[in-house]
């Protein structure tokens, strides 16, 4: 891959039911990440339809962009806490960045 | 007879169209707006009452109803847990649903009444914002024991911070401080077009209901029975409590109706939140899928002739 | 003189502030819930008049109106497909936006009357209803002959349960079943704000045309023709029609108004799913970015004087 | 005495549930419909009056104001440089800010003067709409020099194609037109609903400047000295040059109040774009967090008294 | 790359006319996606601009995540039922999942 | 890694300011961006909490899929242009694409 290396950086995507957003964003600022970005969503999953159409249907869907380590920490943080009982996927890819030093 | 009011079939028209997959679909941003308006007016109706009469007077009536609601949910519970066989965790919360109220059918049975003409207290969305609290702690304790893990303080800011309290208690305290002549240069927004703004959100919580009884199949019989069987009976405690506190027939018949009624905002957002391994889809399809449209066709006039009942057999 | 209609007013503020490239966009959830009021009230209203009159009376009326729903696409696909030289898909639907109506041009067309205090026939929202469906069956049949590869279901699904058609059939039935005395508790909603909830709608209009029009350059005069002509030569055959029903002049006036309008809801939907093929920009160039500023801006008036004409020629 | 304006309470409510951090949130699309209607309101009220009376007679105030618009600015400007210690660019968009006007505190002051039935000069939306513009201008030039590279035609797009100046001159124009009479049938929505609208709109300002105090800490208090100063001193000014043009004692306050209100739609949004390196948290802290909750809290009925006072000393 | 390799999945992203939405959902279930997510969106593109103002020029954005023949057959269907006549673009990248049974 | 060559193209994704997207878009045309796509979005980085309430506090999130050459041109005019006035963030991912030839 042609990306140099000291600005590689993980991005995680979190896709979530938008009732824990306040709790996941406490999360995330404790577990070391520098920023977020969020947006609305609707989806379909294990847990069924979620349209949106109104709280309890909510999703959102929240990026990081951050270290390998934070990005471990975080995932393992949200599958041991989250992932049973919430409707909740996350992936994990790799991404160059411009300023590694905000990240 | 009366003739059928326009806002049941605003209903009945997102139902079917729901059920028959239409493509209609309300941004949530205007299902957000609406139901502010709706919440913001019942408190200010409530306001304006208050500031009318002094607030002793109600102190006897709003802890016979703390009463209630913490009584609800702890009979919902074992019949949720023994006959229904659910998991602790979710007759926990279905109970917690049903012992809560809905500001949906309140509003349904503001407008039926109105319609009718027929007298109830005005100080009902007081008893309405008292019965939102109770239900959801005693859920949460059925779920999780007095237990030192469970963090009191999120669940207090769950509870008494979220989108319907807030605004239900505002509207309630600016109807009460500005008193009726200061509301009357919002009245147009808020009173006026009550019953439009109404209609506009059953419209939308029957395209909701229908996307919810898709997973009644699952859930099968007893959810249904439980869903109509329940309000009904707690209609009767209402009523009679109503009758009780000395409450006109109409305010009876509203007092059980709010009994009768399961919520389907404030308990399960704070549900998801302090009883996370309780599954949403089931107290939701009970509480929207089945009990919602009961209240909103059958249970309303159902609980007008139970009040009726009440006080002619109780006497005055 | 009768002053300048300030809805008319809103719908120029949009278009001039689009042009000017201005930093205006109203929220597509504003839209939806504008024209979610808009499609509900015209339905009520009809609806509301339906209960007064034996349905049987209308169905003439519905019948020619149905016949002329099929027949004027049928006139403008030769048109288009020889004179305009479009390709088969392109001239069937742009065919099927011209046979079919606008519901944003029926309002206005209310207005102008209403303005005017000139009586029309109060059942015109259902032969708006009924306009709207057969151009849109004569386009795809057009488009792909009779192929057994169409899937009427899904066409059949698009056409008759798309958001347009629910909300006026749904506004129609609450309506009827309602009654005058049962609408009453909406009316400020959706009677009282029509107009104004009308101009918002204009404003935003505005702003869709005047992106539209960016395309006009690029499809040259022959679709600049079309769209003021075919909606002129609707409005004689829309006319002849109404008075030939029997209909008052304000009626026919509508009437015409009706069959020179063009789709832009209903029919681009329809389309995208049945007849992908067809250039969408194409005929919402047409019918957005000429013919609805055409109607709104000199048809609605020309079409009145139009129908006084054949009223006073043809004899009333 | 009169009673607390329920509109006053709405901002509070917004204020607390913001400090309490509720789980309470305006949906961004609802934010743009009610300022949308807010502006069209006002300007629709003022082309109204526009209408009833020759535009030369307004020419010496608008003029006057235009001065004033020019003059604030370079006041502020000094003493935030020197004083305040800001950087250049900071302190000429926080002059601004200052010398531009905010809608929100006009509609705050009309709903006030309103409900006392107290009369000022009916073309006020058109002195805010003129005095929306010099500040930006000064700001950018005291921000840049009269340097070449300043895109002006930008610039200019900013300022005058930006939403708020598009739909108060867009709605006082429509008033101008159509007149009292053209504007009867959209009176329902733009003027009955318009106290109503306001409420939602200062709850959603208390939320938003709930947020904006979180940063005030940060600034110190220099930034909030100056921004309960700053808009006491431009009202004083305000009022007497409402006094020397010969506005009633009602028109004098407004004037006052304009002079005293902070931007916070078109100001930011040109500051953004023509002066990027200006921090926006410390002019939207100064202007939401203290400026405006000060305005509308405690300015308004203190420029009303500056108003008696100004015309008892000085003469009506 | 660091990635371990049972935990690699295909992310499809695709940006196309809000109104195939519901046909293109059943092509997505049919063609084996476990889940998807969808967001508003507005865009630029052969097609022109699209700028969500009102429904016939809006844009949604899907998200799915999948093994790569899914991943495969859904951009093989979408292009041949869909590229000519709508608004559509798609692209492809790797991501790693945290469940991958879920998947 | 399984990506043919010829279809890898770069996935720049910027989170930035509302207030600023016209001028942006402007810049992506003269670029040499084929296209773009646009969400609404909130977040927290180095200036704070954009909650998306208001005008103000709005961001988007735009995504642009193009070569590697127009990629680099763009992040350098938006780190010349904008990083240090404006709330932005950008990344860049590699992706597969569908029909090379729109890119
Ligand atoms: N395979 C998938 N690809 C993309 N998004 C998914 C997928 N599975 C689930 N999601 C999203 O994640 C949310 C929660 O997933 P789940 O917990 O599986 O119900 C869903 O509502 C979707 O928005
Ligand atoms: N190069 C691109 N980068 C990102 N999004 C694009 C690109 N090209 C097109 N899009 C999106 O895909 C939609 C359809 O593209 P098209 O079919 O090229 O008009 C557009 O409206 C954009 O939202
Ligand atoms: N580490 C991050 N991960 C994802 N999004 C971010 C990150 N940092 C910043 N953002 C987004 O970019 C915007 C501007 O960032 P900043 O310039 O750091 O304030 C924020 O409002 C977020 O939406
Ligand atoms: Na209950
Ligand atoms: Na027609
Ligand atoms: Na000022």
């Amino acid at each position: 891959m042609s990306l140099a290396n000291d600005r590689i950086r993980k991005l995680l995507t979190i896709v979530t039911e938008g009732a824990i957003e306040s709790a996941l964003v406490r999360d995330l600022d404790r577990l070391g990440a520098h920023g977020y970005t969020i947006t609305e969503a609707r989806g379909k999953g294990h847990r069924g339809v979620r349209n949106a159409g109104w709280d309890a249907s909510s999703n959102i869907r929240i990026e990081v962009v951050c270290n390998a380590d934070t990005a471990a920490a975080i995932s393992a943080h949200l599958q041991a806490q989250y992932y049973d009982n919430y409707a909740m996927i996350m992936w994990v890819s790799e991404v160059e960045v411009l300023r590694p030093e905000k990240f | 007879m009366n003739p059928i009011d326009p806002i049941i079939l605003f209903f009945l028209l997102g139902l079917i169209a729901g059920l028959a997959r239409a493509e209609l679909r309300l941004p949530a941003a205007i299902y957000d707006f609406v139901s502010i308006l709706l919440l913001l007016a019942i408190g200010l109706k409530g306001g304006i009452e208050l500031a009318k009469q002094p607030f002793g007077d109600l102190l006897p009536q709003i802890l016979a109803v703390l009463v209630m609601g913490f009584a609800l949910p702890l009979v919902a519970y074992p019949v949720l847990r023994h006959l229904g066989r659910f998991k602790r965790a979710d007759a926990a919360s279905i109970a917690a649903h049903y012992g809560s109220v809905s500001v949906g059918t309140y509003a349904v049975a503001v407008a039926y009444f109105g319609t009718r003409e027929i007298f109830f207290e005005a100080h009902m969305p007081l008893l309405l914002v008292v019965l939102e609290v109770p239900a959801i702690l005693v859920g949460i304790v059925l779920a999780r024991g007095m237990s030192r893990e469970t963090r009191w303080g999120a669940v207090m800011h769950e509870v008494f911070l979220g989108k319907g309290i807030v605004l239900l208690l505002g509207g309630l305290l600016i109807g009460w401080i500005a008193g009726p002549e200061g509301v009357v240069s919002i009245k147009p927004l808020f009173f006026d077009l009550f019953k439009g703004i109404l209609a506009i959100f059953l419209l939308e919580m029957g395209l909701i209901t229908a996307a919810q009884i898709g997973s009644l199949r699952q859930y099968g019989l007893f959810l249904l029975g439980f869903g109509v069987v329940m309000p009904v009976f707690s209609a009767v405690i209402g009523a009679v409590l109503g009758w009780a506190l000395g409450l006109s027939m109409g305010g009876t018949a509203v007092l059980a109706t709010l009994a009768a009624s399961a919520s389907y905002i404030a308990v399960p957002a704070a549900m998801r939140v302090s009883v996370p391994e309780a599954n949403p889809t089931l107290s939701l399809t009970a509480s929207l899928g089945i009990t919602f449209p009961f209240n909103v066709l059958v249970g309303v006039p159902l609980y007008h002739v139970m009040a009726e009942r009440v006080h002619a057999f109780l006497g005055a």
